[in-house]
């Protein structure tokens, strides 16, 4: 039978609706909304649910490593993803190679799907640079870069769509053509008015869009209940824009669901919204003490939910055994120690960078400060000579 | 097009000068329309500039000539129409966004501080943010509240952004294309009031750089600085002097960030005064950034103080006080005389 | 049976669940919506009714004087409220003393009622004030300010029943007490960013407001369909904010359904959102021209859905007879005489209002440029002289 | 309350004073408690301020002591926050709203703008608006993008606001009370970095008008001005002068607007030399304000033009170049060497 998903109503929305495959403890048992999606199961190989599993493996290990890299001041800050991974690698599977995805800034486990290069979230958290990797580079999947100002990004994401339309990259029935665009932000980005403006936008240009929300019941540490009193996943139907919520921890789930209204906003048929119910399990960011203000029975029934153990049994009910678990195990060991090697080797950013990108023209006064700058540095030279 | 690029000369092979009568307003549309039919990847997108033509007709006509996916009636909303606007820029267009008046640009404000002028930096130069924000600005129309604001300050001020602001027809026509045709982020200001009066419009000139100021009329015993609608003003001042016997240099700004102070010291370092205008109030603005400038670089050349002619630090009062509250040529000259007298 | 309200489909979102009382013929005939609205009406003596033709009418009148005043160089700006008198004066009749109105601009009905002298809005579009009435005068029928940043003051109205709250006088159930905030704005509004927070902020909170929404198809020239292609009574449902659509021309609707919700808001039922359909007769200012996008079918639909002429033939089959009516004429023209010859009286304000109201405390600067102006304007008299 | 009104002396009948050594943001918070105790009208909001105490710490045990009604916990929309603290005020309350770092007050920004610094002037004065907007602000916590910026100048061009910074936790605890005090809105600017050193704070002691600017250290031959964690930047470049055998005064400029330039000018026509040092980039700034000021007015007594000493004109850089990006003594010491040569 399909779980509720919140058994403590006090963290806020549930609804019998919830798409659902996989409950809690790993059987396939799919909810009743959960049927029209089932469809898009059928796509998956073996191989495919490995993928699932090795992404969100690889990325919980890369986040505790963060964790930890943080801790001994690697970094100034760190921003965990653990507890979410299946909602990000779920719907991120779901996008094509042509789609377009706007993060906000936890979906560590969607850059890795997108074959972004971690280290670009240390370097951009250790203060190294403002951005890490460049959307324009082919390699990069498309993944644009980390928004720091709530919810700002959902309104680019909907711009960026746009332009797919003018570019005839929507609606053309080729599957190697048609494109959407992806974006993530959280249960409180959706209180910000850009979003409920990004909802405005793409509708009335019905735009490839899909809006993916994780509900991680948490703003810091504001409870989602005092973002909204209903589900949130009803709040874009009153701008015209289709919704349904799932269960984010089931990676099942996110990338049927994701997968079909992704479809829908390719076809032409205008933004969507999902609501991925999950669970902060760290802390907000490493700056924060969750334990001023976390609720100890609701985080305990977050973690008996477990995204990826849930995969686990899944996996293992398939068939899956031990040597798998063991060479991802070994995988994400070594992608953490790789990350912690590289980390350890970074050099601080030259001067110049702060005045280089600011224009894409030249502009005399970046020319002038960069120079002052340059010659003042310089001054000191002798002085230590 | 045949602008000039940024830092450099005219391209054009300009054929015969062909020189039109036109008001601001449909030099700039002319200019916008020049711009659609350059490069496809343009468009513009705003309140009410499709179908209507934007309420000072700007955009008139475009909407039917290149179509609603290149000349977009938006939804009501600043933040949404820049924000969107920034996406389209990050997917290869050259949005030109019109805000319809200068009091309701801070709706978009964090899209244009946080985003618009950081995202090409934050990209560490990857790609570039091709967006022209046009604002209607300024007082003298007699209109109501938020209607006749002048907040270049704040955009001057924020890094990664390009202010610019033409007082004339002609410059009108010309800025308005090298704005597009700038790779990064254009905070457009155009002059309201001066939206009607004609000027000749050179359509096979040559642009001049977008970012020189220029000198519009060559004095000795002061400088005159200012842009947009309050260069005129400083034209009728300088007639006053003239025949009070006081001979007055004028310098149009035109370009607010980054301000070319090469020809406002050089005039100062002749004149040894300098008179700076604008409408909008003085206290922590531009004229400031000007006048604490000039007084550093022409320390020795000045014989007074740098003053500075503003609307006062109040709001924009309700439009029967307007005559009083922006600076005219009598205003000018009060500050004219005070630096004379020394 | 009731009416369609909107014939033309592109003319925006129509229901069938849309209240209303009268048929656009004056027919009372209450659709089936309409049916648990009904017995506010029994609240309505006759001298009610009488009231809600006289403000109509006056207020009518008043427009087209302003109007005419405009063209004749008194004003620099005119913002008609022709075709959306039943909307205010229904909605306006069903608050109590104790309530407070946040208008947007176009309210002149509802500030008629509310006890302002319409001249205010006269010498606001005339360029002698910004502000016109002070809402914190018992006279003013807690009226408070125009406001010509779209949607911006549906937030203050949220943070004023956040206040009423705090100062118990929510739910108390003492109906001489209790109190709510009625906030009105436009169909273009609805895309600001602003009038989502306020739903936001007022669901959060749970504050006493009723949000009232008059859908008169244009944002200057663009119509409802750019803003949102489903009918907007449903935005606020994803807010958590129940909501109900009127036939806003019909003026019983108006106060039937704002009279419930008020009730329920004053109870403590948190906020509510009324959209009431109706048409903008006139130009969206002097400034427009709304030949250049009218629809000239869409426009003559309306004009045959006045909700002056359906309300007089109501109340002429209540048995109203020609004498009230050539009262209310008289009435209405010596109104408009009065406020021309008031109009044709004003003088420009003093110069020292510039700087006597920036602050309330002390401010240097005020006082010394307000001191500088002084001088300066003194030393002209000489000239004169 | 032991406040002096804005302009007047202390009304204190004081006890024994009463000094305790603590950090800012203890100070921040015991000031904030007392405001709270002593009128029940006084309300902060913000996210994140009750439960957790706020991202600094500054309110904590407030909500706990207050109450959820006094200490609100709101959505997460700065529009939302000061937009309804608008609608509180004009209900008679006096909200004290909180911004979590300075780069996210631009979504607010409409609210500040248009609304809150406008609407007694639009009222004719009928209300007024007692809110005040704090915003931890500044460099030097190697903190991630849009958490370390300095935004003053925006709010001080804005007429209708005043703008106030207190530089150490004396200044911070009685300051946020004369803020709270007035009926004006009053943009309060704590300069993030120093909420940890401790410093003292006098409970029963009186406090300065809020809007004096303060000589902090006297001496005769430059005066060195600043406000917020820069103030101890220009302490620490002093004593690096004094060692070159340069007798350096710094003033504490306390108010960003009004500006105090009683004490200022004073200074100046002691010293004859003037460097300001702000943490915010130079082009069309604070900075860029009293150094046209201060060259205006004491025109006669500057042996040396006015330098600026700025946070470069670039957005605020990648934590590991904060060090390069922020004026520190030795920046500070190069323009004074260059006053100095004049
Ligand atoms: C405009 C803005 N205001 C405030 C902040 C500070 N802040 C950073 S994250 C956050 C909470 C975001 O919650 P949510 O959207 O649920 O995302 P989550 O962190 O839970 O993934 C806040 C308030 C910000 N980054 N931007
Ligand atoms: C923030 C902002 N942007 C733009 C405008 C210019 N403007 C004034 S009224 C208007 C249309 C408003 O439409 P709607 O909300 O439907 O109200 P209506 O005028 O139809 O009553 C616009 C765009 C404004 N006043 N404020
Ligand atoms: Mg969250
Ligand atoms: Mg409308």
């Amino acid at each position: 039978m399909a779980d509720t998903i919140i058994a403590n109503p006090t963290a806020g929305p549930a609804t019998e609706t919830t798409v659902q495959f996989l409950t809690p403890e790993g059987e396939f048992a799919p909810s009743e909304s959960a049927e029209e999606y089932a469809s898009y199961l059928d796509r998956l190989s073996h191989d495919d649910l490995q993928q699932f599993y090795r992404h969100m493996a690889v990325v919980r290990r890369f986040d505790h490593e963060g964790t930890n890299l943080q801790r001994q001041g690697q970094m100034a800050l760190w921003v965990p993803s653990h507890g979410q991974e299946a909602a990000q690698v779920g719907s991120a599977f779901a996008a094509k190679p042509q789609d377009h995805i706007f993060p906000s800034y936890r979906e560590h486990a969607v850059a890795h799907v997108r074959g972004i290069d971690l280290l670009s979230i240390v370097e951009l958290l250790r203060g190294n640079t403002h951005g890490g990797w460049d959307p324009t580079d082919p390699a990069n999947g498309n993944f644009h870069g980390y928004c720091l100002v709530i919810g700002s990004h959902t309104l680019h994401a909907t711009g960026y769509a746009m332009g797919m339309q003018r570019d005839g990259v929507v609606g053309t029935g080729d599957d190697s053509v048609d494109a959407a665009v992806l974006a993530y932000f959280g249960d409180g980005s959706t209180s910000q008015g850009d979003v409920s403006e990004a909802f405005v936008f793409s509708a009335s240009a019905q735009s490839p869009n899909v809006f993916f929300l994780q509900n991680n019941h948490w703003a810091i540490s504001v409870p989602v209940s005092v973002q909204s009193r209903i589900p949130l996943y009803l709040r874009s139907r009153g701008f015209g824009v289709p919704s349904v919520q799932i269960d984010g921890n089931d990676v099942l789930a996110s990338f049927a669901v994701t997968a079909k209204h992704l479809d829908e906003a390719r076809a032409g048929n205008g933004p969507q919204f999902i609501e991925a119910l999950t669970y902060r399990i760290g802390a907000h960011t490493s700056s924060d003490d969750p334990s001023k203000y976390q609720d100890q029975a609701l985080y305990d029934y977050w973690v008996a939910r477990d995204p990826i153990v849930r995969f686990e049994t899944y996996l293992r009910s398939l068939g899956e055994g031990d040597a798998f678990f063991a060479a991802i195990a070994e995988e994400a060991d070594d992608y953490a120690a790789d990350i912690r090697h590289r980390t350890l080797a970074l050099t601080p950013p030259p001067a110049s960078i702060m005045f280089d990108h600011v224009y894409s023209e030249p502009h005399p006064v970046m020319q002038e400060q960069k120079l002052w700058l340059e010659r003042y540095e310089a001054s000191f030279e002798g002085d230590q000579a | 097009m045949s602008v000039t690029d940024l830092t450099g000369t005219a391209t054009e092979s300009a054929p015969a000068s062909r020189v039109e009568e036109l008001p601001m307003a449909k030099a700039l549309n002319a200019g916008l329309r020049q711009a659609l039919a350059d490069d496809p990847k343009v468009l513009l997108m705003g309140e009410d500039i499709g179908r209507l033509g934007g309420v000072f007709r700007v955009t008139e006509g475009l909407q039917a000539e290149f179509g609603t996916d290149r000349v977009v009636d938006t939804p009501l909303a600043e933040s949404g129409i820049i924000g969107t606007a920034i996406g389209l820029a990050l997917r290869g267009y050259r949005p030109v966004c019109e805000i319809q008046f200068d009091g309701f640009i801070y709706p978009g404000f964090d899209q244009i501080t946080s985003q618009l002028a950081k995202l090409t930096n934050r990209g560490s130069g990857a790609f570039s943010m091709p967006v022209v924000i046009r604002v209607p600005y300024g007082g003298h129309i007699g209109a109501v509240e938020h209607h006749q604001e002048s907040p270049e300050t704040y955009f001057a001020h924020t890094a990664g952004l390009r202010v610019v602001s033409p007082s004339t027809p002609n410059d009108a026509y010309w800025m308005i294309q090298e704005a597009i045709a700038s790779n990064d982020p254009v905070m457009f200001f155009e002059p309201k009031s001066r939206y009607w009066p004609k000027g000749p419009v050179d359509f096979a000139g040559t642009a001049a750089p977008l970012h020189a100021s220029r000198v519009v009329r060559t004095g000795t015993d002061v400088t005159l600085l200012a842009h947009g609608a309050m260069v005129s003003v400083l034209m009728a001042a300088a007639e006053i002097a003239a025949e009070e016997g006081v001979s007055a240099e004028v310098v149009d700004l035109r370009s607010l960030s980054p301000i070319d102070y090469g020809p406002i010291i050089d005039s100062v370092t002749k004149t040894g005064r300098l008179v700076v205008a604008q409408e909008a109030p003085g206290f922590v603005s531009l004229g400031s950034e000007i006048a604490a400038t000039v007084s550093e670089r022409a320390f020795y050349s000045l014989q007074a103080p740098v003053l500075r002619v503003s609307g006062f630090d109040t709001p924009f009062p309700p439009a029967k006080l307007e005559t009083l509250y922006l600076p005219d040529a009598d205003r000018v000259m009060e500050a004219v005389d005070r630096v004379m007298a020394h």
